[in-house]
C-alpha cells in the first residue's frame, strides 16, 4: 500500500479533504441509483398486493 | 372543384399566410427589437460607460441579446395555430409536413430574424463596436438567426401541446443553441482584430444546411406528437 | 433472431430476464467498484504534478465516460421506440435518463473538486467541463420534457425525438466548446489526463471506468423493471407477482 | 353488386387513456353512401376516435386504419384565424385543398349565412359565426370522407336543418359522412348508429 499509516490516508499530504469528499459524494450517488428503484419496485408490488387484497376480501363479503 | 395545389404552391401560400397574420399585428414584429434595444442599454449600466470596455465585451454581448430574442419567439411558431385548431388541419394536409413546417420556420424567420439582421448596426453602434465589426454582425447573424429560427421551431414543435411551454422550451434548445453562439461571436471578434471571418461563416453556413436538413423532421415529429399532448 | 426481437416485446419475459441478469451482474459490479476504488485510492502512486488529488480520476472520468455513452444509450431507445413503436423500448428509455444525468452530476461534481487544489477554483471553464455541463442541460431537458406531459405515450415519443436531437448536436456542442477553448486559452493542459498517464495509473482507472458501465446496466435494469411494474400494474402477471410477495 | 371499396377501414382499434380503456378491438368499414353518426356519453371516446380515424392522433392506440382518397375533418376548435377576414380564412385555409375562386368563396359564405361578412375581420363574429365559416369548408371541399365532431354546436336550428340536407346530398352523390352529435339527424336517409358505451362500441 502507498501510505504507511490510516492518518496518512486521511489526509493524503494535504489533499485528503477533496478526496474524500469527491468519493463521498460519488458513493451517495451511486448508492441512490441502485436503492431508488429498488425501494420504488418494493413499494409497487406491495400497493398492488394491498389492492388485489381489497379487491378479494371485498369479493368474500359478498358471496358469505 | 380543384385539386390540391403541390408542395412548392402549398409552402408559398403558407408562408404568405403566416407573413399576412403577422402584419396584421405588427407589435409582434416590433416585440424582439424594442427587447433588443432595452437588453442592450442595460450592459453600460451593468458594466459602466467607459466605451473601450463596452467595445470588449460588443461582439459576445450583441450576440447573446440576438439568440435570448429568438428565444423569446421561438414559443409562438406553432402556438397561435395549435390554439385556434389551424395546426390539425395543417397535419391532415396532404402536402409532406416536412415542407409545410420548412414554410413556417421561414416565415418566423422573416419576421424575426431578418429586422434583427437589418437593424443590427444600430445596436452594434450603440455598444461602439469597431466599425469592422459591422459587416460581420450583419452577415453572422444573417446565418445564425436562421440556425436558431430551425432548432427554436423543434423545441416548439416539442411544447406546443403544454400549456406552460415558455420555460421548458429555453431547457430543450438552448444547449443546441450554444454551437452558433460561439461561432457568432467568435466571427464578429476576428473582424474586430482584423482576422479574416471567411471560416467562421463558412462553419455557420455549414451549421444552417445541416440545420435546414434536419430540423424540420424533428419538428414534423414533435407536432404529430404534441397534436395529442 | 426475430422471435427474441419479438419476445423482447412483452413485458413479463423483459422482467423476468433482468432479473436474472441483475442477480449476476450487480455483485460483480459492486466487488469491481469497490476492488478498483480501493485499488485507485490506495496503492498507486501519486501523481507527480497534481499529488494525491489526481485520485479522483477514478471516479471522474468513468463518471463522464458512462455519462456520454448513457446519453446515445437513451438516444437509440428513442429511435427504436418511434421506429419500430416497441413499447419496451419507451421503458428502456425512461430508465436511462435519470441514470445518466445522475452520473453528469458526479461527473461535474467531481470535476470541480479536483480543480480547487489543482487550479485554486472550484469552477473551471475547462473544455471538458464545460461540455459535461451541457450534457446535464440536455439530461434535464429530456426528463423535464416528460414530465410536463400529462399523456405519457406521448411523453416518450416527444422525449425519443428530444434525444434524438440531442444525440446529432452532442459531436457539434462537444468539438464547439473544444475549438472555443482552444481559442481563449490555447497553452494550458488538458484537464482531464489526456497526457499520457503511465500503466500503473492506467489499470484501476478501466476497471473502474468497466465497473461504472456494468453499474449503469444495473441500474438501468432496475429502474426497467420498476416501470414496468408501474406501467402494467393492472395486467395479470403483475398482480399475480404482487400475491406471491415475490422479493 | 359487390360492395364499393370502403373510404375508411378501422381493423381491432383499442384505446386506453390514463389507466382507463375507452373502447377495445373496435372494428368499423365506411364506404360512399354511408352516413354514420357516433353517439355515446361524455368521455367515452367519441373524440379520441374520430381524431384516431382522421389520422390525427398516431401514438398511443392499437390497431389500423385504412384510408383511400383525401377526407375533410371539422374538429372542435374552430379553425379560423381571428385577425384574418372569412374570406382569407378560407382561401388561405391550411387545409391543404385547392386555392378557392372568389366566386367559389362567395358562394360558400352565402350558404352558410354569411352573406356580407366576406370581408369583416374575423374577430368581430360570433362564435357561431366563427364555426359557420369553418362549416363553409363543407361546399368548397372535393373530398369524399368527412370526419365531423360536434358539427352542430353553437349553429341554430335553420343551420341544422340546413347541413343535414347538404349530408344526405353529399351522401347521396358517393361521398361519405361519420360525425358525432348528441341530437338525433332528422333526415329520410338511413342513418347507421354507431354507439360507443363504456369499453366496446356496439
Amino acid at each position: 500500500m502507498y501510505f504507511d499509516s490510516l492518518q496518512a490516508v486521511l489526509e493524503m499530504d494535504g489533499h485528503g479533504m477533496f478526496v474524500w469528499s469527491a468519493y463521498v459524494v460519488t458513493v451517495i450517488v451511486l448508492v441512490g441509483m441502485v436503492a431508488h428503484p429498488l425501494r420504488r419496485r418494493r413499494r409497487l408490488l406491495r400497493d398492488i398486493g394491498g389492492a388485489l387484497r381489497r379487491e378479494q376480501g371485498a369479493g368474500q363479503e359478498v358471496t358469505n | 372543384m380543384s385539386t390540391p395545389p403541390g408542395a412548392a404552391a402549398f409552402c408559398l401560400r403558407l408562408v404568405r399566410r403566416q407573413l399576412l397574420l403577422a402584419f396584421r399585428r405588427p407589435i409582434d414584429i416590433a416585440n424582439p427589437l424594442v427587447f433588443f434595444a432595452m437588453v442592450i442599454a442595460l450592459f453600460p449600466l451593468g458594466l459602466g460607460p467607459a466605451p473601450d470596455q463596452l467595445a470588449a465585451f460588443a461582439p459576445g454581448v450583441l450576440w447573446i441579446i440576438a439568440l435570448l430574442s429568438n428565444l423569446l419567439t421561438s414559443d409562438t411558431v406553432f402556438r397561435g395555430d395549435y390554439d385556434d385548431g389551424s395546426l390539425e388541419q395543417l397535419l391532415l394536409a396532404p402536402q409532406p409536413l416536412y415542407l409545410s413546417g420548412l414554410a413556417y420556420i421561414c416565415a418566423h424567420w422573416l419576421v424575426t430574424g431578418l429586422p434583427l439582421v437589418l437593424i443590427s448596426p444600430l445596436f452594434a453602434v450603440m455598444l461602439n463596436l469597431p466599425a469592422a465589426g459591422i459587416l460581420a454582425l450583419a452577415l453572422s447573424l444573417l446565418l445564425g438567426t436562421a440556425v436558431l429560427s430551425l432548432v427554436g421551431a423543434i423545441g416548439a414543435a416539442l411544447t406546443v401541446g403544454l400549456r406552460r411551454g415558455g420555460m421548458l422550451i429555453s431547457l430543450l434548445i438552448l444547449p443546441l443553441y450554444m454551437p452558433v453562439l460561439i461561432f457568432g461571436s467568435a466571427c464578429v471578434q476576428a473582424a474586430v482584430t482584423g482576422v479574416p471571418t471567411g471560416p467562421y461563416l463558412a462553419i455557420l453556413g455549414a451549421m444552417l444546411s445541416l440545420a435546414i436538413a434536419l430540423a424540420p423532421l424533428a419538428v414534423a415529429a414533435g407536432l404529430r406528437i404534441s397534436i395529442d399532448a | 433472431m426475430w422471435s427474441f426481437f419479438h419476445k423482447l416485446g412483452s413485458p413479463p419475459w423483459l422482467y423476468g430476464i433482468a432479473g436474472s441478469i441483475l442477480r449476476y451482474l450487480l455483485p460483480v459490479t459492486v466487488i469491481a467498484l469497490v476492488v478498483g476504488a480501493v485499488w485507485g485510492l490506495l496503492f498507486t502512486a501519486p501523481d507527480f504534478r497534481q499529488g494525491n488529488s489526481y485520485r479522483i480520476i477514478y471516479i471522474h472520468v468513468p463518471a463522464a465516460v458512462v455519462a456520454l455513452a448513457g446519453y446515445y444509450v437513451m438516444a437509440a431507445a428513442g429511435a427504436v421506440s418511434l421506429i419500430w413503436r416497441m413499447k419496451m423500448a419507451d421503458v428502456a428509455m425512461k430508465a436511462a435518463a435519470p441514470i445518466g444525468a445522475a452520473l453528469t452530476f458526479v461527473a461535474l461534481f467531481t470535476g470541480s473538486v479536483w480543480g480547487k487544489p489543482t487550479w485554486g477554483t472550484w469552477w473551471v471553464w475547462d473544455a471538458r467541463i464545460t461540455s459535461m455541463l451541457v450534457l446535464l442541460f440536455l439530461y434535464l431537458g429530456v426528463v423535464a420534457l416528460y414530465e410536463a406531459f400529462d399523456n405519457k405515450e406521448a411523453a416518450s415519443k416527444a422525449c425519443a425525438v428530444l434525444s434524438l436531437v440531442g444525440m446529432v448536436n452532442i459531436p457539434i456542442i462537444y468539438k464547439s466548446v473544444d475549438w472555443w477553448y482552444s481559442l481563449h486559452q490555447p497553452a494550458s493542459i488538458k484537464f482531464t489526463g489526456e497526457s499520457t498517464i503511465d500503466s500503473s495509473m492506467l489499470y484501476p482507472l478501466l476497471l473502474m471506468i468497466t465497473a461504472f458501465y456494468c453499474l449503469f446496466a444495473c441500474a438501468m435494469l432496475m429502474n426497467m423493471r420498476a416501470e414496468l411494474l408501474e406501467r402494467e400494474a393492472k395486467t395479470g402477471w403483475v398482480r399475480k407477482l404482487a400475491a406471491e410477495g415475490a422479493h | 353488386m359487390t360492395p364499393p371499396a370502403p373510404l375508411l377501414a378501422a381493423r381491432s382499434l383499442t384505446l386506453s387513456r390514463g389507466g382507463r380503456e375507452l373502447f377495445r378491438d373496435l372494428s368499423l368499414a365506411i364506404g360512399p353512401g354511408d352516413l354514420v353518426q357516433l353517439e355515446g356519453p361524455n368521455g367515452v371516446g367519441k373524440t379520441s376516435l374520430l381524431r384516431i380515424l382522421a389520422g390525427l392522433s398516431r401514438y398511443g392506440y392499437e390497431g389500423a386504419v385504412e384510408r383511400s382518397g383525401a377526407l375533410l375533418y371539422l374538429g372542435h376548435k374552430s379553425a379560423v384565424k381571428a385577425q384574418l377576414t372569412p374570406r382569407e380564412n378560407l382561401a388561405l385555409h391550411v387545409g391543404g385543398e385547392g386555392s378557392h375562386g372568389d366566386a367559389a368563396i362567395e358562394g360558400a359564405l352565402a350558404e352558410v349565412g354569411l352573406y356580407g361578412y366576406e370581408d369583416v375581420p374575423s374577430h368581430t363574429l360570433s362564435a357561431g359565426q366563427q364555426r359557420r365559416v369553418n362549416l363553409a369548408r363543407l361546399y368548397l371541399c372535393s373530398s369524399p370522407l368527412w370526419l365531423l365532431d360536434e358539427p352542430f354546436t353553437a349553429i341554430d336550428r335553420a343551420g341544422v336543418g340546413q347541413l343535414q340536407s347538404l349530408f344526405v346530398q353529399h351522401v347521396e352523390g358517393g361521398g361519405a359522412v361519420l360525425l358525432t352529435s348528441h341530437q338525433p339527424l332528422a333526415v329520410d336517409y338511413p342513418v347507421r348508429a354507431l354507439t360507443l358505451s363504456q369499453g366496446s362500441a356496439a
